[in-house]
């Protein structure tokens, strides 16, 4: 299949960037490529980062999963509707810029030091990316649509239903999308607090330590679980948005 | 004139640098130095993997694992922390449980930061109190203030923290249980650290740079409360201890002495974070030579 | 259903660059009536049509429908879902009204197949031709059994033979649900072929020119008579009168 | 006008919550709002955090401004043509996941401590962000318009500039929108290294006193530069996206 | 500009679920003549016309034409830009072609009062009637000159009159230019009218049914006398034989 071959190629670009770099720069912050893999392979064979990789995986999703719960729908209304978007936008505005994770100590005074609070704070952060995107993917829907809707005698919530959601998916996707890479890469953070397990809490650990190759190992590990999901979208997306791809 | 990096953070311990700059010490010198402030050892370690900065203050524990035997930097001179009342850390715990003495600790949840002076501090404070390995907890929390955050909301029972927070903690209510500063020997110290890299290529600058730290220690040590303003700003000391903090008597540079070094090299060895390194690999002894008691 | 019309006024834009596009129309359609409206292309035909479904508000004047019925409407650019297949579209109003799936697929395969658009009910609308979409708007319309039914140019985009082969299905729908019906064209042929009366409105900003009785409209035979030509020039004269004088 | 109505009962709206919080939780980890507000104006009469406020401003902006002109032309491409969307996404979805703050080292090392790499971080993670955004969006154009262009004879160019350039940009001011948010809130991480200046130093260093009314007075300060940028963006919007309002 | 359509096939559609299309089609369309494409519904006309326009490429058979012509193209769905205005939109085409400002202003004001569309160069096509953006999109490939004309359905959502207009200016424009064009249409009367050669395709997949010589086509008395309603009866007939037979 050429997706596959188109994959594989792009991996091994990456990997090739990377040992040259690796090889001019000749610095600790650095490791090459084969290093970090093999350390990769090793401790996936020894069984030590399944765990961490399937704990992070599960945090990450369940945060991005939390925040579409609440976002998408506040976001088609917000968006679908101009007078709830002149009322909500505001606060949006205000709310988003502030960086969320210097409100963790709020998060733990309000669920304590267990995986909620880490779960809670990704669906925080997600939270805005996926509200800002819904709603501007909700106020670009052509304006005859609604029209078509109301001739057919709709109620409100089946224009959200036939309507606002369809055709705001294909920007849920992308909001999606971005919710995937943001939510592994504030793992570092969220994992940074009271666990011990998580590809965040390798990176943090060696970090720490200055142990450049577990870093890497960890990085990688994020890539690759990244990726996954990923992948796994873009089979959503062909699914759901056929309707896209025959025209 | 070869120039001079050096990473700090902001604690007391690198007072003297910034009154050798504010007081031209370096210029007497004819060394250039150029001083960058981190918020944590985070950033800090990452400038000088990168090669940013040449030297940096920082502590043994993270001197030794940043260099794993690698021969990358070495601990060129003590800071504070020769005796034990120049200690900084304390264990504490929440305002909102009920334990009251060391005993208490057994089983509890004790909130540090793995692999970090904070952590080897925890297990020297209660080891000397006759607790072993397995009669407490520790829980993980990277951040400071988090850390801090949790004790004083009872998300832990207790923590150990550095000054000034353990202050701050016990102004909130939060009970000293342990302070290395009451140990019979001095656990924490800071170090002044280059890369070995410079040590080579600017040996002249480094010791000159040590010359202008002396004359600097010297002028604090004369009249510390000249400094007051400076030392409350770069120390970040809370603005209710300001006028009260006790300005530290700071030692002349001198090597880090193996009486010092062999306990936390044998901890770490221990917990398996780093393979033995020798006492002379780690630690330089060349430029305290060449300083002059002029005082 | 009667359907009254009184002294609607309508205007587009800002304040500072209006456009008047309806000007005071006046007109009653009478219940279980075709109306069909003709005028200039763009003169106001849509919008009429807009306020008549309730998809607008006047500026002045008011549109009184009497009763709440069931209204099935066709905008001029379909308004079909491209998400949705030809079937799923055909069925939305009965969807929308939670008709059970079996009745409403019964239903929306007997339309199919009355359009000829057999076999493309999986299809969406982006994989039909003009003519196809235009078709599955109309199914889409019926399908719900209006009591009203608005139509912008439901038809254009259909060949001759079609269209009359869909005038035809059309009018005796019409009669059998005794529907009330207004009906936006532009081919004098259609108005006068379906409308029992028919309005023709002028330039922009529309004003009525005419309001014509069209008695025989509806009847199968009509289109050959020569009376049928004879309407169909007299209305084309009416047009033309107003453009140029 | 309205608008201005909405956003100053949004502020109340806020403020009022934050209040009932703060009397609630009754913690030093949430000071009272009146305490932030006091602390903020009097940083902004004696002048200390102007400066603050207009660096962290420079920086955000310029990030912001160094991924755009780099992510929107490459996104654009990867969208409109299919044959380069199959061959760079996989890059995308490797390099997306990782926590890009921890590249720090990497990046020090390439452009030293000074501005640059502060500015450069924080391009770095809006990058992938407004990459993924205006890549599904070119994505979504409809065939017919590429139909139209290419029967008036347009070159590979002139398509950009004419059809997909204005089509996509509701998506790339979407994507605008999650860059402010993004790379405020990501301030507070490039500002921890060589510098003393920056709202994000503010609130690290606060942080690390505890001094949680200086904190607040960061975030604060955060909030009300994002809201600016946001109220600008709409600006802008209303004026480029004409069109989308008319209909 | 001679165009030659030779054996062309084409189909829709995954290798699971083909629809043919296009069924060997070949005719030969003359320079500087007139070509009316008319066809059922759903046949075919539409992805032909794609073909001209090499929008897409046939599955089998080939389409030549000679040289480099200038194509001008309208689309059924009139393809305008939502995000230009209307004199952005008709001038496009020369500013892609790097005319200078004033040039193009120049033509552009002139089509736009050729069309009817006076006052309306700074509307934006979500702004007009169905008609007007029809007539937009006319104007738009008119712009440039075109050699070849390849229009699908162009005057389909115009009311009679307009559309008279039009097809008299269309005529007056390819007599002068010696444009070839292909116009595919639903009205036989236009067919009839404007088109050299009509070409009547049959039910889809489109097979061609005849090819009609239409020498008087182009002539502006024709549409008055008796012969044009024959040949539109003839054709008519044609289409509907091919339908029940
Ligand atoms: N993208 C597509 N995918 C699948 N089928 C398609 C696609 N485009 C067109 N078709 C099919 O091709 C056939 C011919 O379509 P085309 O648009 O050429 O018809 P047409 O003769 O122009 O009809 P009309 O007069 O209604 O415009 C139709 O049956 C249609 O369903
Ligand atoms: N949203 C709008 N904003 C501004 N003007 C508009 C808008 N919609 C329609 N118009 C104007 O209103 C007038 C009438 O439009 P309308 O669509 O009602 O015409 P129509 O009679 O249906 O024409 P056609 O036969 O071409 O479809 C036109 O001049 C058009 O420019
Ligand atoms: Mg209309
Ligand atoms: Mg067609």
């Amino acid at each position: 299949m050429g997706r596959k071959r188109d994959i594989f190629i792009a991996a091994i670009i990456l990997v090739l960037t990377w040992e040259v770099v690796a090889l001019l720069l000749d610095s600790m912050a650095l490791p090459q490529p084969w290093e970090v893999i093999a350390d990769f392979l090793l401790k996936i064979a020894d069984g030590r980062l399944v765990d961490d990789f399937f704990i992070s995986a599960l945090r990450a999703v369940l945060g991005i999963f939390l925040a579409f719960v609440v976002a998408v729908p506040l976001g088609l209304v917000v968006g679908a509707a101009p007078s709830w978007r002149k009322r909500i936008s505001p606060f949006i505005y205000l709310l988003y810029p502030i960086p969320h994770v210097v409100l963790l100590p709020l998060v733990i005074i309000l669920f304590g030091i267990g995986e909620f609070s880490k779960i809670f704070l990704i669906a925080l952060i997600v939270f805005f990316q996926v509200l800002v995107t819904t709603r501007d993917g909700a106020k670009n829907i052509h304006q005859n649509y609604f029209y078509s809707m109301q001739t057919l005698g709709a109620t409100p919530f089946q224009v959200y239903r036939h309507l606002v959601l369809p055709a705001t998916l294909p920007k849920i996707l992308t909001a999606m999308r971005i919710s995937i890479g943001t939510a592994i890469a504030i793992l570092f953070f969220v994992e940074s607090f009271a666990t011990a397990k998580g590809l965040g809490y390798i990176i943090m650990d060696s970090w720490g330590q200055s142990d450049y190759i577990s870093l890497y190992t960890g990085i990688f590990s994020m890539a690759i679980l990244g990726f996954i999901l990923y992948m796994l979208l873009d089979r959503i997306e062909q699914w759901v948005c056929r309707w896209q791809i025959v025209r | 004139t070869q120039q001079l990096r050096i990473g700090l953070l902001l604690i007391e311990d690198s007072i003297p640098f910034w009154v050798a700059e504010q007081e031209e010490y370096y210029q007497a010198h004819n060394v250039d130095v150029q001083l960058i402030p981190f918020l944590s050892a985070l950033e800090r370690d990452s400038a000088l993997a990168a090669g940013a900065i040449d030297g940096a203050i920082s502590d043994p524990i993270g001197a030794i694992l940043f260099d794993q035997g690698t021969g990358r930097l070495k601990i060129t001179s003590l800071g504070l922390g020769k005796t034990p009342a120049e200690g900084v850390f304390a264990i504490l715990a929440s305002p909102k449980s009920d334990i009251t003495t060391v005993e208490q600790l057994k089983g509890v949840e004790i909130a540090v930061s793995n692999s970090t002076i904070i952590e080897y501090v925890t297990d020297k404070l209660l080891q000397s109190q006759g607790f072993s390995p397995d009669n407490y907890n520790k829980i993980e929390v990277k951040k400071m203030p988090i850390r801090m955050q949790m004790l004083l909301s009872n998300s832990v029972s207790a923590a150990t923290l550095p000054e000034p927070l353990a202050s701050i903690a016990v102004a909130k209510g939060a009970k000293i249980l342990l302070k290395d500063s009451n140990a019979e020997q001095s656990l924490s110290q800071t170090v002044i650290i280059f890369r070995s890299e410079v040590l080579d290529k600017k040996k002249i600058a480094v010791q000159k740079f040590f010359r202008a730290y002396g004359d600097a220690v010297n002028s604090i040590n004369t009249s510390p409360e000249k400094f007051r303003a400076l030392f409350l700003e770069k120390g970040r000391i809370p603005a209710f201890m300001a006028d009260s903090y006790p300005i530290p008597v700071y030692p002349q540079p001198e090597p880090f002495s193996v009486e010092l070094y062999q306990p936390v090299i044998q901890w770490l060895v221990t917990k398996g974070l780093v393979n033995e390194i020798a006492y002379a690999k780690m630690v330089s002894q060349d430029f305290m030579s060449v300083q002059s008691h002029d005082d | 259903m009667m359907i009254d019309i009184d002294s609607v006024s309508l205007s587009y834009g800002t304040q500072r660059e209006r456009k008047e596009v309806l000007n005071n129309i006046s007109f009653a359609i009478k219940p279980h009536s075709i109306c069909a409206i003709i005028g200039p292309s763009g003169c106001g035909k849509s919008s009429l049509l807009f306020l008549l479904a309730g998809l607008r508000q006047p500026d002045s004047g008011k549109i009184v429908v009497k009763g709440n019925p069931r209204r099935g409407t066709i905008l001029q650019n379909y308004g079909l879902f491209p998400w949705k297949t030809v079937a799923q579209n055909i069925g939305l109003g009965l969807t929308l009204q939670h008709m059970n799936k079996r009745q409403i697929a019964e239903k929306v395969t007997a339309l199919i197949a009355e359009m000829g658009l057999t076999g493309f009910d999986k299809h969406f609308p982006s994989q039909l031709s003009g003519g196809m979409q235009q078709r599955v708007a109309l199914a889409r319309s019926l399908a719900i059994d209006p009591e009203i039914l608005l139509m912008d140019e439901p038809l254009s985009s259909l060949d001759a033979l079609t269209r009359e082969r869909l005038q035809n299905l059309f009018l005796q729908v019409q009669k059998n649900k005794q529907i009330t019906a207004v009906i936006v064209t532009h081919s004098i042929e259609e108005a006068v072929f379906l409308g029992n009366t028919i309005v023709v409105l002028s330039e922009r900003p529309a004003k009525i020119v005419q309001i014509v009785d069209n008695p025989q409209a509806g009847d199968l035979s009509y289109r050959g008579q020569e009376h049928f030509y004879s309407r169909c020039n007299m209305l084309r004269n009416l047009l033309r009168e107003d453009k140029n004088g």
